[in-house]
Parts: structure tokens; sequence; C-alpha cells
């Protein structure tokens, strides 16, 4: 390549835009997760490149590196302070009563006093998620597309930010049943005794492959993982098996795992993303508030992804009745429930 | 073939194991090697084998001299070897062991195992082995293995035969045939280095002698050369190959084995209704060849091994039943037969091994601490005790040579009172001169009213210090003896010959060590 | 470092020193200095410098301004360099920032807060790693640190949140239980191994998975939640139960520290002058010649895991009871895993795995430093570690790359390399 | 001809071979089956039906047994085989492995019939098999990877780097080439770069060897992190986006019952395996090759004093080894068609080196105790998709509760070959 002007070298990098500085702590499942901390940094990029402010992110590798993390983002001088997953509820909590100046955010967990009673910090702000509506949501769709009548929801590890989304599943299923006479299994997850599928990790997606394999064979043709990248292996699995589809979690699928595109009947999706993009907008412009943020599917902090290559797929009933449900949801005459809930 | 090496030198470091050593070995000779233990003996040969690099001096085969990059130059050359410790491996069948490094192939890199089992049987055959091709060589006495070691080295064709203390672990019946061997070999035209610590032996069966010492060829002799000339040739010092001993003040019983009966994990056997007794001050020998239940014997007593039938009552107290620590305390003083596998801890200091069963008392330990002032001193007075050669109480046991390693265990075994005494092979590996001083302390513990058990597979140390012979084979006790039995009716009844039967056939049929030495017996008398 | 290998100049016993040749001040000085060339400490260094000048590289290969820069190196090669330098130098001097000394920081005890945070990462290491060499050393080897820190915590946190004691003493219980409970967790390997001859290696590696999957499933359970919380996080732990901090709260530095110091005594002091200690070696070098001289090895077998998993245990209580406070499932971290290395780092000794601790817990403390500063991911750390590690064990290699002299002049013999730690893994 | 065969004739006819009678093995079949019995057998609740479903070729095989009855049948038939054993334990004869084998299969189908007693969801067999095998092939790779190199003996501990390498070029390659054959064929090259670290520290540098493997780990998961933190991510369409290797069925043979698709219709890299199993098996205990490397691995001078290079021979078996366990890698990434992920290989190298023991450093063995774990591991899954009472956490502990019971009961002590570890230093 040819080299560059002399002088844009000095130029390069830093727009003159704001000094405001935000930033990310990631859990231990690192930015490239597939899940939450992949959702809240692409909204923090999106933060940085469309508000011009500085952004700095920081990876976790297990519980013991929230604290010093938050610790060096203080020491940069953060403005905000952004930590990705309920793990790091105590850490940031800590970190925000030793740094009133600095505000913080938390995804996933609102914060409590020594009696586990919630509380209202000043600089802190939860950023919660009503998920189980959406999924619920999704489990109709899942129920009402499913030719075997077995579907099926796994997870990595059993976390409450990973049964919260098969709770609604469950719920979802068995309101199509419900509704329609109809008897969809659901595999994988019992949500009277909380008990299910799970890999084990985070990390070996031949086991996501495999479950969803087992559940395939079991005659469930429509599988919603929750497993960050494992769930890709589930992926794999189904698009090998020919007529079966996944729900995707967190962000549409259709769009960020193209390779699987064909296979997405939609996705549960989590807009951590909107929600960080709004949080640092509101704080660059010196409107933070403590005030918890709850995504719902009302202000569209959750919500499904379109049906994209399903949409000829999903019959018009599943999708009025999707509708109704979600305007039962929105004005509270349905609620779903989840005891993961924050 | 003709083989001759000029001025080799062979440095470990700042230690020179081999100092311009000139040898010439003709066509069809036997040519002994003789030499005190680390003389450089087995550097030598392994230089010659193509094992070692030489630092310096040349090898010549049939005057013309050669360069062995490794061990299969020297094999394709016609050089073969056995090695002093036996280069084998235990969990090969034999065929597998001696076709190693040239095997036989089929198609696809398969061994052809047909063709492997051809060739041990032509050589068992032709020398008279009975050796199974397909026996796993762990499981093989010893003597057995040493055969295999010579099928190895034969069935490769070598015109010169090295064999590194062969007769090491042989009964004389065993070595006489072996010197049988030898000799067929030599009429065949092959040549033979002979290595062995055996005057006798030497005298019986080489044509040349050399004689090494701190890795320099100090002489050469013929075979009619008398014992002590040799000894002190090797030695650099006149040496008294005897021990000086006054007849076994016996008091009364110690220790009575009643039929005592031991299985190996496989169900064999090992040690079968074996009886015998030992009184006080006095020594008994337990004489075999190696794998005849000794071992068991020792280790059961010990209580490392436990029997299935029988018991060991020291001084009317049982011992069977009891742990090892419990048996040491109990006053039985243990010198194992492998120094190094089971004698000393090589990466301890020597203080420290002089320690190791006592680690745990008085004056040793305060409670749960070591005292190491206590340790220290110890060291320093065993030391000087027992003529450890170190050069300080702080070194590694494994950096000693193996007499003073010896000489450590039996300082600390010796170290405090003891009811019994028993040591396994008190003096292999050693050369004459720590062997005195090793054998002298045993005389001296038996002396001072201890019972003794002494386990050898050497004629020559059984003789030197029994009071009484019990001969094993295979598990079972073939007879109790006096000590000072003719050599030639120990060696058949280490054979499995009952006692009256082989004075017969001893009185018929002497071996050619037994004649020599009677030979021997016969010139010093005139 | 070499201690192992004997000297063979050493005079004979009884024999006076040699006369050395000595030819005035000097040689003397040309000795001190290939003394001090030739030190394992530079080594050492060496070995520290060659880790981070190759993960230099990686680091430089990856950043985007060097990549930028190498599009026209030929054109402009200044740039490519001078961008690799500032790549490299920016993520080493944020290590060293995060690690010792932070010259920038607004206050003093913020620019010395860095070395104490590279204390206590030091702590669990130390204290694990203390209990894996003394597996080393008599033989065992002991890969389930991180099963045996996760039970510590586990006792330990829950001694410590749902207990009710004075103070002191609700501190002592909880360090009590997590030692039982790592050494319990050990324990069940060296049963095994000395009842059924069942390899350590597998069953502390199973050990490790089981108590993974026991720690999470624990936190689910009412004992061990908070209120009617979901969240796998225990209550915090009592303040009575916990470690004291040493330098006030501004520092997460906790008597964990003087623990970890205070357990490297009590190795040296257990190894090397008491009985048990000694029987531990004697089977670790030889349990043959152990055996016959009236040890029971397999006593010892177990003895020794109990007490290389009441260390790790420890380990546990420092994360629960001292940095973090609470009990999740990911309180180990890898430091299980970690120890390993440090423990072989540190030849098993006591003195050596402290440093080696003090060492990864810089470089665990410098990571964030640097991740946050350059954005140079923290893996890279681990590449550091590993590079330190392998170099240290071979010094040879060290020394042609520096040109170093070596310790015994030329032609060295290469038992000076070889000072295996372990000597048999899987037996 | 495996290293741990019966002892020789020689000495058994020699002596008077009277085997102690130990009633231990034939005391613990008989505890547990009895348990067993009252476990799944005679307590549970009667009349509720188990079904089972296979696979044949085009359609399902369904049927269904009495619970109760069938259980109580098992367990019976475990007892009567705790009765034989204890007959031939009296009469001092021995049992062959069939014993063991046959009295494990019926606990777990009693087992498994008790577990899904009354489920909606039939249990099916096929699938259980066949995802035992899934998960049982870097398993088997990595043990093949470590017999190799341990029986010219240096240990490897360094496979789950040697697999998490494998996966990660694997990956790139296959992406770049857009060719999983490439990839498939990269897998290996990348393991025995691993290896080449390994032989050089270990053998030119005499570092302990053991050192050196759990340090490579390290090092391999911190460069292949490091990269996918750095150049991965950025162009992950471009890097790791690896295609799947096709599934390849064989003709008639997939076509079995039950067994057919699970042994037959799968990739090349599992038909790979089943040969390098083979192989090896055959190779390392009859051919020339297999014989020099563990006389190398059992007694190096005794192989040098035969010509055989020794630090050579180990040198290129360890290579082997990582090519081998390089290949098992490409299992997580293009034989599945599945993008690189950090520590992707979950610590199944360190299983792997378990089964390598567990198997006694034979192939065969290895084999089969990496199906042991895989169909631990696979049970646990099936279970829970039919659905149990029990926490995930606790079926997840399932395989390695299982290898513990295993290493402990059935298989004691174990022999390493003797020079393991050692440094060839002449
Ligand atoms: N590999 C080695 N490294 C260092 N020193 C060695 C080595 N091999 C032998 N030596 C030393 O070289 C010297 C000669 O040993 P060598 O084995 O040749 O003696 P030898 O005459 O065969 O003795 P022995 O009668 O005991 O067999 C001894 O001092 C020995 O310790
Ligand atoms: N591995 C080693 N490392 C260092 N020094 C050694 C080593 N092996 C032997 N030596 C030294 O070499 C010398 C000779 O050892 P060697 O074993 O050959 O003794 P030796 O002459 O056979 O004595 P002995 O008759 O007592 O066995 C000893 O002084 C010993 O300290
Ligand atoms: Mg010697
Ligand atoms: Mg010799």
């Amino acid at each position: 390549g040819s080299a560059p002007e002399e002088s844009d070298d000095t130029a390069g990098g830093g727009e003159a835009g704001s000094d405001f500085k935000a930033c990310m702590v990631s859990d231990s499942g690192g930015f490239e997760d597939k899940s939450f901390n992949q959702s809240g940094a692409e909204g923090l990029d999106r933060a940085a490149e469309e508000l011009g402010i500085e952004e700095v992110k920081v990876e976790s590798t297990a519980e013991t590196d929230f604290t010093p993390n938050i610790d060096s983002l203080v020491q940069q001088d953060c403005n905000l302070i952004i930590g990705v997953g309920f793990l790091l509820e105590d850490p940031i909590q800590a970190a925000a009563e030793a740094n009133p100046d600095v505000e913080f955010a938390l995804i996933d967990s609102a914060f409590t006093d020594e009696n586990f009673e919630p509380v209202t910090l000043d600089n802190a702000k939860p950023l919660l998620f009503n998920t189980q509506e959406a999924a619920y949501l999704a489990g109709y769709v899942a129920a009402g597309t499913s030719t075997t009548g077995t579907v099926a929801t796994f997870g990595g590890i059993q976390l409450p930010s990973v049964s919260i989304f098969m709770d609604g599943f469950v719920d979802g299923v068995a309101k199509y049943n419900e509704d329609n006479g109809a008897d969809v299994q659901v595999l994988g997850w019992d949500k009277e005794a909380q008990t299910g599928s799970f890999t084990g990790d985070f990390e070996n997606q031949t086991n996501g492959q495999n479950l969803a394999t087992g559940f395939i064979d079991q005659g469930a043709d429509v599988i919603m993982p929750v497993a960050g990248p494992v769930g890709l292996g589930a992926a794999a699995a189904a698009q090998e098996a020919g007529d079966v589809s996944i729900v995707g979690v967190d962000a549409d699928w259709f769009e960020t795992s193209p390779d699987y595109s064909s296979i997405i009947l939609t996705s549960v999706m989590k807009e951590i993303g909107q929600a960080v993009y709004d949080t640092v907008k509101e704080a660059s412009a010196g409107s933070f508030s403590s005030e918890p943020y709850v995504g719902t599917l009302e202000n569209e902090g959750i919500g499904i992804a379109p049906f994209h290559d399903f949409d000829s797929v999903v019959t018009d009933e599943v999708k009025t009745a999707v509708e109704d449900l979600k305007a039962q949801i929105v004005s509270g005459d349905l609620v779903v429930e989840s005891i993961s809930q924050n | 073939m003709k083989l001759e090496l000029r001025g080799i030198t062979k440095r470990f470091g700042a230690l020179v194991a081999n100092d311009h050593i000139d040898l010439v070995v003709e066509p069809g000779e036997i040519h002994a090697l003789l030499g005190e233990n680390g003389a450089g003996k087995s550097t030598l040969m392994n230089v010659l084998y193509g094992f070692y690099d030489p630092d310096d001096g040349e090898i010549l085969v049939d005057d013309r001299p050669v360069e062995f990059a490794g061990p299969g130059d020297a094999m394709a050359a016609g050089i073969g070897m056995v090695h002093q410790h036996f280069m084998l491996v235990p969990v090969f069948t034999v065929a597998e062991n001696v076709v190693l490094g040239y095997e036989p192939v089929k198609g696809g890199g398969l061994i052809d195992l047909a063709e492997a089992r051809r060739r041990v049987k032509e050589i068992s055959d032709r020398f008279g082995f009975d050796v199974d091709p397909d026996a796993m060589v762990e499981d093989l006495p010893v003597g057995a293995q040493q055969r295999v070691e010579i099928i190895k080295a034969l069935s490769r064709d070598a015109r010169v035969l090295i064999l590194d203390e062969p007769t090491a672990v042989l009964t004389p019946q065993e070595t006489d045939e072996l010197i049988a061997i030898m000799r067929q070999l030599k009429a065949a035209g092959t040549s033979i280095v002979f290595i062995t610590h055996k005057l006798r032996e030497v005298r019986a069966v080489a044509d040349r002698i050399t004689v090494i010492r701190r890795g320099k060829v100090v002489g050469s002799a013929w075979p009619d050369a008398a014992e002590t000339e040799l000894a002190s040739l090797m030695v650099g010092r006149s040496v008294s190959l005897g021990v000086d001993r006054a007849p076994a003040q016996a008091g009364e019983v110690a220790l009575r084995v009643r039929d005592l009966s031991v299985l190996d994990e496989a169900g064999v056997r090992q040690v079968d209704d074996v009886s015998f007794d030992v009184a006080r001050g006095e020594i008994v020998a337990v004489a075999g060849v190696q794998g005849n239940g000794q071992t068991e014997l020792t280790e059961v007593i010990l209580g490392l091994q436990q029997p299935v039938a029988g018991s060991v009552v020291l001084d009317g107290t049982e011992l069977v039943g009891r742990t090892v620590k419990q048996v040491l305390d109990a006053g039985v003083g243990f010198v194992p037969e492998d120094r190094t596998e089971d004698g000393v801890v090589a990466d301890f200091s020597v203080a420290e091994n002089l320690i190791l069963d006592l680690y745990d008392r008085a004056p040793f330990a305060r409670g749960i601490s070591l005292d190491p002032k206590r340790v220290q001193e110890n060291a320093e007075r065993r030391t000087v005790e027992f003529d450890v050669r170190t050069p300080s109480v702080d070194a590694h046991a494994g950096t000693l040579s193996g007499g003073n390693q010896q000489k450590v265990v039996l300082a600390r075994e010796m170290s405090r009172p003891l009811r019994l005494f028993i040591a396994s092979q008190p003096t292999r590996g050693l050369d004459v001169g720590s062997i005195e001083f090793v054998h002298k302390r045993i005389v001296q513990e038996r002396d001072s009213g201890t019972p003794v058990i002494i386990v050898s597979t050497e004629l020559d140390e059984v003789l030197a210090l029994a009071d009484r012979i019990v001969v094993m084979y295979r598990g079972r006790i073939v007879g109790v003896v006096p000590g000072g039995t003719d050599r030639d009716v120990l060696g058949l009844m280490m054979a499995g010959v009952p006692q009256a039967e082989a004075v017969q056939q001893a009185a018929t049929h002497h071996t050619v060590l037994g004649e020599a030495d009677i030979e021997a017996s016969e010139e010093e008398s005139k | 470092m070499s201690q192992a290998t004997p000297a063979p100049e050493q005079p004979p016993a009884g024999s006076t020193a040699p006369a050395r040749r000595d030819d005035g001040l000097e040689s003397r000085a040309q000795g001190a200095l290939r003394e001090m060339l030739t030190s394992s400490w530079l080594v050492t260094v060496a070995a520290l410098v060659l880790a981070l000048v190759i993960s230099g590289v990686l680091i430089a290969a990856a950043d985007s301004a060097v990549q930028d820069a190498a599009g026209y190196f030929f054109a402009r090669p200044a740039d490519f360099f001078s961008a690799a330098w500032n790549a490299v130098w920016g993520a080493y001097v944020a290590l060293f920032q995060g690690a010792v000394f932070d010259p920038g920081a607004a206050t003093f005890a913020r620019a010395i807060r860095p070395l104490t945070e590279t204390m206590t990462w030091s702590v669990p290491l130390i204290l694990a790693g203390l209990g894996l060499g003394i597996g080393f050393r008599a033989g065992m080897f002991n890969i389930g640190a991180q099963g045996q820190i996760i039970l510590g915590a586990i006792f330990a946190g829950y001694i410590g949140f749902a207990w009710d004691l004075p103070p002191v003493l609700h501190l002592l219980l909880a360090v009590i239980g997590g030692v039982i409970g790592g050494g319990l967790w050990a324990g069940i390997a060296g049963y095994l191994k000395a009842r059924t001859g069942a390899n350590e290696v597998i069953v502390t590696i199973m050990l490790n998975n089981i108590a993974i999957y026991l720690v999470g499933y624990l936190l689910t359970t009412s004992a061990f939640k908070r209120g009617d919380s979901n969240n796998p996080v225990s209550p915090p732990v009592a303040g009575n139960a916990l470690y004291p901090q040493l330098l006030g709260s501004q520092f997460r530095l906790h008597l964990g520290f003087v623990v970890a110091i205070l357990a490297a005594v009590f190795v040296w002091w257990l190894m090397n002058r008491s009985t048990l200690g000694f029987a531990f070696r004697a089977v670790g070098s030889n349990p043959n010649a152990a055996r016959t001289a009236g040890i029971n090895v397999n006593r010892m077998y177990l003895l020794v895991m109990l007490v290389a998993g009441g260390l790790a245990g420890m380990a546990g209580t420092a994360q629960v009871l001292g940095t973090e406070k609470v009990l999740t499932a990911g309180i180990a971290a890898s430091f299980g895993f970690d120890a390993i290395t440090v423990a072989l780092l540190g030849r098993s000794k006591p003195l050596g795995t402290f440093f080696a601790g003090l060492l990864f817990g810089a470089l665990r403390a410098g990571g964030f430093a640097m991740q946050s500063r350059t954005g140079t991911p923290i893996d890279i750390v681990l590449v550091v570690q590993s590079l330190v590690v392998l170099f240290i064990a071979a010094p040879p290699l060290v020394r042609a790359v520096f040109r170093l002299p070596s310790p015994r002049g030329p032609g060295a013999q290469p038992a000076e390399l070889a000072a295996p730690v372990v000597k048999e893994a899987a037996a | 001809m495996s290293a741990v065969a019966a002892p020789a004739p020689a000495r058994a006819a020699a002596g008077k071979p009277l085997p102690p009678v130990s009633y231990k093995a034939p005391i613990a079949y008989g505890a547990v089956a009895a348990v067993a019995l009252l476990l799944f057998g005679i307590l549970p609740a009667s009349g509720r039906e188990t079904a089972f479903t296979m696979f044949a070729p085009g359609e399902n095989i369904q049927f269904s047994v009495p619970s109760k009855l069938t259980a109580i049948v098992l367990c019976l038939i475990a007892l009567g085989l705790a009765a034989w054993s204890f007959q031939a334990a009296r009469t001092r004869r021995k049992v062959g492995v069939w014993l063991p084998a046959v009295y494990a299969v019926v606990l777990v189908f009693a087992l498994l019939t008790w577990a899904v007693a009354g489920k909606a969801q039939p249990l099916p067999l096929t699938s259980l098999l066949q995802g035992s095998l899934f998960l049982a092939v870097p398993l088997v790779f990595g043990a093949l990877a470590g017999l190799v190199s341990e029986r010219s003996g240096i240990i490897n501990i360094a496979i789950e780097g040697q697999l998490l390498a494998g996966a990660f070029l694997a990956a790139v390659v296959a992406t770049i080439t857009s060719s999983a054959y490439v990839g498939l064929i990269a897998a290996p090259i990348a393991g025995a770069l691993v290896s080449a670290l390994l032989v050089v520290f270990a053998i030119k540098y005499v570092v302990d060897q053991i050192i050196v493997g759990v340090v490579l780990n390290v090092l391999v998961v911190g460069i292949t992190s490091y990269l996918f933190s750095t150049v991965l991510r950025e162009n992950s369409a471009t890097l790791n986006a690896p295609e799947r290797l096709p599934t390849l069925p064989i003709p008639l043979l997939s076509d079995i019952p039950v067994i057919g698709p699970v042994l037959f219709r799968q990739t090349i890299l599992v038909y790979l395996m089943y040969v390098v199993v083979i192989v090896l098996q055959v190779l390392v205990f009859k051919s020339r090759w297999g014989l020099r490397m563990r006389a190398v691995g059992e007694h190096p001078k005794a192989a040098d004093t035969v010509g055989i290079k020794v630090n050579r021979t180990r040198v290129w078996n360890t290579l082997l080894g990582g090519a081998i366990a390089g290949l098992g890698g490409a299992f997580f990434t293009v034989a599945n068609g599945l993008a690189f992920g950090k520590e992707m290989t979950g610590g199944k190298g360190f299983i792997a080196l378990a089964a390598m023991i567990l198997g006694r450093w034979s192939p065969k063995g290895a084999l089969a105790a990496a199906l042991l774990f895989g169909f631990a591991d696979n049970l646990q899954v099936v279970l829970g998709i039919i659905g149990t009472p029990i926490p995930s956490q606790i079926m997840l502990m399932t395989p390695y509760i299982v290898t513990i019971f295993a290493v402990a009961g059935l298989v004691g002590r174990v022999r390493a070959p003797a020079a393991e570890g050692v440094a060839y230093v002449k």
C-alpha cells in the first residue's frame, strides 16, 4: 500500500467531539459471547461512534476480575461505567458508593441493601429486562410453528439470566396449547421444578450440538438455546438436521449469525445495546438518572425479531395471536412471571 | 576378527574414565579385562561398542581404522556386547528383545514374529539354551535373561563378543555352561572380551589378561598368574581375599521361622513352607540363585510382604502381621538387596540417608520436629566410623559410588542395638577393598552376639561368611549345610539337587571352577 | 536453583582446599562479574525480558496502527517501527503501572495501590502453589488445586455468612473450615490412591470438574442463596469472619497475605525441619526406600494430599473471606491451574513459590491496567506467563540468546539443565 | 502382546499356581446389584411402562416394556453374574472381561428402565449411542496422541493445547480456503507445532516434561484467545466461518439397524478415527515402528545399544502424537461447521489424558475409556432431555463421577511406560 500523507498521522483518531468517557466491564463470558456482553458492547460502540464520546471496554475472565477492572476504569477517569450482568451487582454497588462522582449502570440486576431489600443509589442505574415476556411470545410462535408437536430449550449454565428465557418460553408454549387445545411438548425445561437441560459451560459448542441433536432425535423441531456461543452448536445441529428451526436469543440471530439465517425462526431480543446507548446518551448530556430502566414489550426494550425467512411459514393465526398477546402484556392484562425476574 | 584400541581416552566432565588405553584382541582369543569397580572397563567397552564417543584415540578392526557413530555401526562391524546391566526391555518377549533394532518385517512394517522366533530357536538349539521365545523377559530368571543377551549378540553374527561381568548372576554350574559356550565360540573363531571380578574365572578361561586401574592399563598377565598377584595389580596394594574370623559362638536360638509360605500377585508360591532357626552370634547364609524366594523371605521377615502361612518369631515375639516400622522397632537391621532401589534415597543427603529409618525418634526428632544438629553430628560420626568417602555429609547420596552408598546403608542399619541383622547381597558390585571392609563389619556384628542372616548369590561370599548355609531353590529349602561346604555341592544344591545327591555328583563331576579351586589349594599346600 | 547438581570440583573429604590461582584484583573482579552473569537471578530476569519481547511481537502484530503501517512498510519503514514500539511500550508501561507503581496517580495511596493489588492477587496463588509444591515433592502430581480452592471457599464462605460468632473466633473457624474443605477434597484423591492405586492425575482432574458443578449447585440452594434472589451469589460474609484489611479500606490487601507468608514459613519448616516432611520427601524421592525404612507410603499419600488440599483450601479462604467477601461460582477464577505453574516455577520450594506467586500476581494485577489503558486483550498475560516459565526452565536457551557465559565454563554438562521437580506423573 | 499381558507361564508352571482367593470383586458386584434391585425394581411403583425407540432405515422402531418387571429381571441377571464371579473366585478361575462388561450393560439398562418409567418420551437408544460416540471423538484423538508420545517416553500433558491449536488453525484455514478438507489437513500441523515446542524444551533443553506440557497449554490458550479477541473478532466472516465437513454415509453399512447410523453415517474425521485406532492398535504392538517406540519408552538405553536413535524416535513420535491431537481438534470446528471460540475445547484434553491412563496406554483401551466417558456424559444429556428431577449441576457431574469409579474400582494400579518423563541423556 501507499503511505498516508505525513500530516494525516497527527490528526488521526480521537474526534474532538466530547470528552465524556463511557466504559464497560464484561462478565466472564467476554465481549464475543454472542449474548448480553456482545449486545452491550455494540451499544457502547454505537454510542461512541454517534455521540463522539470516548469508550473503554474491559473484559473479565472470572468474577474475581470485576473489582480490579472497575477500579482501573475509575482510575481512567471514566464518567460512566457499565457493568454487564447480575454478577457485577456487588462490585458496581461498592464502586458507586466509593465514587459518588462517577456514574454507573448495571445490566440485569437491581441493587439491594444488606437485608437484600431493593435500594436506589444516586449514581447507579439498573438496566433491567422483562425478558420472559418476549420469550413468552417466542414460545407461542414456536409451538404454533412446530409440526412435530415438540419444541425444546436449553441453557449453558443454570443462571437466572438464562432460565428467565426458558420460563417465558415454556409459558408461551402452554398458552398456545391452552388456546388451541394442542399438546405441544417442551423438552429441556420444567418451570415448576426449575430443572432442565444445560450444557455446563458457555464455551464448548459441540456440547450444544450434541444436546440439540438429542432434542431433534426426540422429535423437537424448534429449539431455543440460551447458552451464548454454545447456542451456535445447536444452530449447526439444526442446520444439519434439515427441517428444524432455532429461536435466537439476545439479538436477532438472523442478522448476527448470517451462516444460520435460513433456520432462524425468530429471536428473543433483549435490546441491551439500545439501553446502553440511551444510558450513555443521557449521561453524556448530563441528564443521568439512577431511575431503573426496565425493558418491556411496551417500550420495546425487549421483543421478538421479525420472522424473516419464516414469514411465510408462521401462520396468520399465530401472527395475530402474538400481536394480541403482546397487547395484553403491554396493557397489563396478561402477566408473564418468572422467579428469575429482577 | 582382530580388534585393536589405540590411545582411547574418555572423560566424564572432570573424571577421566579411560586414559590412553591400548588393547589388542587377537582373532579367536578370549581376552579378560580385570579391574576394580570404577576402573573404566565398562566405559572402554562402551566406547568400543560405539555407545560412547571417545575423546581421543582410535579403533581398528582387522587393522583398518573404523568410526562408530552409534552401536548400530559397531554391530554392523561384527561387534556384539552383553552389557553389565542387562539391556533388555522387561515387558517384551524374548523374541522381541532379540530382534529389536534389526527386526525382520513382513509387509506393512509388521514384524515377522515367526522369523524372530526361528532366530531365537536356532541359536538356543545350537548352544543348548532352554529359552522360550515367547516368554516375557521380566518373568525370566536372571540366568535366562543372560542367555537372552547372548542370543541377542550372536543372532547378529557378532565376531567379537564383549561380555561385561556375565557371571555375576550365575550359579557355578551356569557359569560352567557359559564357559563352555565361550570355548565353543572361540573354536568357531569368535573373539571374546571377558570382564569379571572373579579371578578364578579369569584363570579358568582367559587366554590373556589385561588389568585396568583408574582408567589406565596397569599391566597384562597370563592365566597362570596367581590370584593374589592379580588382585594386588587391580587394587594397587596387597589385599587379603579371605575373611579372618573366629568360629561362631552360637548362643540360644533367637529367630524361628516356621512353615512360611508367600504368594506373589499372580498367586505363584514364592516361598514354600520354609522353616529354619538362627541363633545369637551365628551367621546363617541363605544361598541360592537370584529369584528363588530369598528376596520374598527377607521381605516377609521385615513386614514388607505378608505370608499366607507360617510364623516368624524373634525372641519370643511374633513378627508376622506387623508393619515394617514395628519390625524395625523390634530391633531388626535390614540391608536390602538393591541399594539404589530400596536402600538409599538418591537425592537425600548422606546425613539424611543415615537416619532414614530413625528420623522420627530420639535423638533425631523432638516431638514432630527434626533436630538438624543431631542429624549432622550422627552423620559426621558414622561416616568416619564406616569410612564413607563423601565430599561432605550434605552431599547427595546419589553422587556417591556404589560401595560408599552401601556403607551408608550399613552404617545406618548397624547404628542401633540389633536383635537381628539381615543383609541381602551386602557386597554386590563392590570391589575387593570394600568387600573386605563390609565383611569385617558383619563378622563384628555377629561377634557381638547378634543373629545374622546373609542372603547372597555369590558363593564366595557365602563361603567366606556363613556359619551355616540354607540353600533355597524355587521357594523351598533344599538343605541346610555347615559353612565351608564344597563349592560344587552348593552349586548343585542351588540348582535344586538334594544334598545327598549333590555330594555324590560333585565327587565325580567337578566344575571348571571347582577344579581350579582344587588346583589352587593344591598349589598353595605345595 | 540447580542445587541438585553435584559439585564434582569439590575436594574429597579430608583433603584441604586446593590452592587457588589468584592473579590479583583484576581477575577477582572478573570472577565477580562472571558470578553475576551466571547467577540464576540474572537468567530469571533475562527470561522475563525474552518473554516480554516475544509477547511484544504478538502485541504489535495485533495492533491496528502497526498493521496499517505494515501496509506501507517499504514506503516508510520508520512508521512501522515507531507504531510497533508505541504499541508494545505502551502496553508494558501500563502493565508495570498496574502492577507496581503508578506515577501518574492523583494521590500517593493511589500510586502504590498497584503494588498492594499485586500482593492481593498473589495470596491464593502462593497458598495453592505451596500445597501443590508439597505434593510434587512427595511424588503426587496433584492438579486438583482448582477444586480444592473451591471446596475451601464453600466451607469457609458458609461458616462466614451463615454463622454468627464473635470476632477472631469466627474468622478462625471459617479458616479452619476452609482448610478442612480443601483437605477433604484432596483427601479423596489421596485415599483412593492409597487404597486402590487410582491415579491421582485422573482423580484430581475429575474432582475439579465436580467441584465446579458442586458450587454451582449449592448456590441455587436456599442455604447458600441471598434471601429470595435467584442469583448464584451467597450472602456477604459477616464482618467478624473477614480477614482484616492490612492498609485500611482504601486497599484490598488483607491479612491473607500475612497468612500466605506464614504458610510459606510453615511449609519450609514442614518440609525441612519436621519428621512428617522428611517422610513426605523420602516417599517422593524413592518410595521403595521409604517403604523399606518403615515409612507407611500409603498413609503418606493420604497425608500429603490432606496437607496440600488444606493449603489450597486456605487459598479459597483468602478469596472468600478476604478479597471477594462473597461466594460465587467463579471464586477460584483459574488460580488452581495458575498455581501449578507457580509451584513448578518456584521449583516446589516455599521461597521460590512465594516469589513466583508474586510475579504471577503482578502480571494479573498489571493486566487490568494494560487492558483498560491500551486495549491490549488480557489474554496476552497468559502468553507472558507461560513464556516466562518456559525460559526460566531452560537457562541454556536464555544464555544462548543473550550470549551469557555458562556457569561452568564451556562444555558444561547437561545435568545442570535438568532439575526435574516432578519425577513421576502417572506411575 | 499388550503391555499388561498376563504373566508368562514360565514361572507359573514352575511354582504351584494357587491364586489367593479374593472375594472383593464378587461382593462388590453383588452389593451393587442388590441395591439396584431394591432401588430400580422393588421400591418403585408397579404398572408403569418404559418406552424405547431406535432407528432403523426409514422408520423408528418403538417398543415398551413393563418397568418394574424388566428392572427386576435385569437386576436378577446382574445378581446372577455376581454369583458367577463368586463361584469363579471360589474355584480360582479367571473370569474374562465379558463379565464386568455384561454386568455393567445390564445394570445401566436397569437404571434406564427405572429412570424412563412412565415418561411420555421414549428413550432413544440410537441417539444415546450416537451422542456417546460424538462426545468421545475428541477424547479418542487426544488419548491416542498422549499414547503415541508417552509410549516413546515423553509425557504429553499438552493435549488440551494441541486440541485447541488444531481447532483454531482448522477453522481459520478452512475459512480462508473455503474448504473444510483443507482445514482438516491444517489441524494436525497446528498440533504438531505444539509438540515441536514440547520436544525442543523437553529433549533439547531437558526441561521437565510435565512443566513444559502444563505451560504449553497455557500458552496455546493465551495465543488463540488473544488472536481471537484481536484478529478474528474483526474479520470473523473472512477468517472464522468454516464450512462443515459433509456427512458421508457408507452404503450398506449405514443401513444396519441401530448401529449403522451410529457408526457409519459420519464425517471423514470419525472414519479417520476408526482407522487411526485400528492402525495404531496393530502398529503399536506388532510393527517395527511400534516395537521401537515402546522400547524407547520402556528402556531407552537398551534401545540405544541396539542402534535405535532414542531422541530421534521420541521427537518423531511426539510430533506424530501432536498431529493426531491436532486432527482431533478439528472436531471442535470444521468437523461440525462451528466457528472457533475461546477455550472451546473446555478441558477435553485433560479428560483425554485420563482416558489414556484409564485405557492403560493402549489404543483400544483409550477408545473404550473415551466411549465410557462419552456414554456417561450423553446418558446424562439424554436423561435430562427426557426429564429428570435431578438438578442440572448434579447431572453434569455424572461422567466425572463415573470416571473416578472406573479408575478406582476397575482399573486400580496402572503401569506407565517405565522411562516416561525421564530425559535420555547419555
Ligand atoms: N555416564 C557416566 N557419567 C559420568 N561418569 C561415569 C559415567 N559412566 C561411568 N562413569 C564413571 O566412570 C568411571 C568408570 O566407570 P566404568 O563403569 O567404566 O567402571 P567399571 O570398570 O566398569 O566398574 P565396575 O566394575 O563397577 O563395572 C567410574 O568412576 C564411573 O563413575
Ligand atoms: N552421577 C554421578 N555424579 C557425580 N559424581 C559421580 C557420579 N557417579 C559417580 N560419581 C563419582 O565418581 C566416583 C567413582 O564412582 P564409582 O561409582 O565408579 O565408584 P567406584 O570406584 O565403583 O567405587 P565403589 O567401589 O565404592 O563402587 C565417585 O567418587 C563418585 O563420587
Ligand atoms: Mg562402582
Ligand atoms: Mg562395569
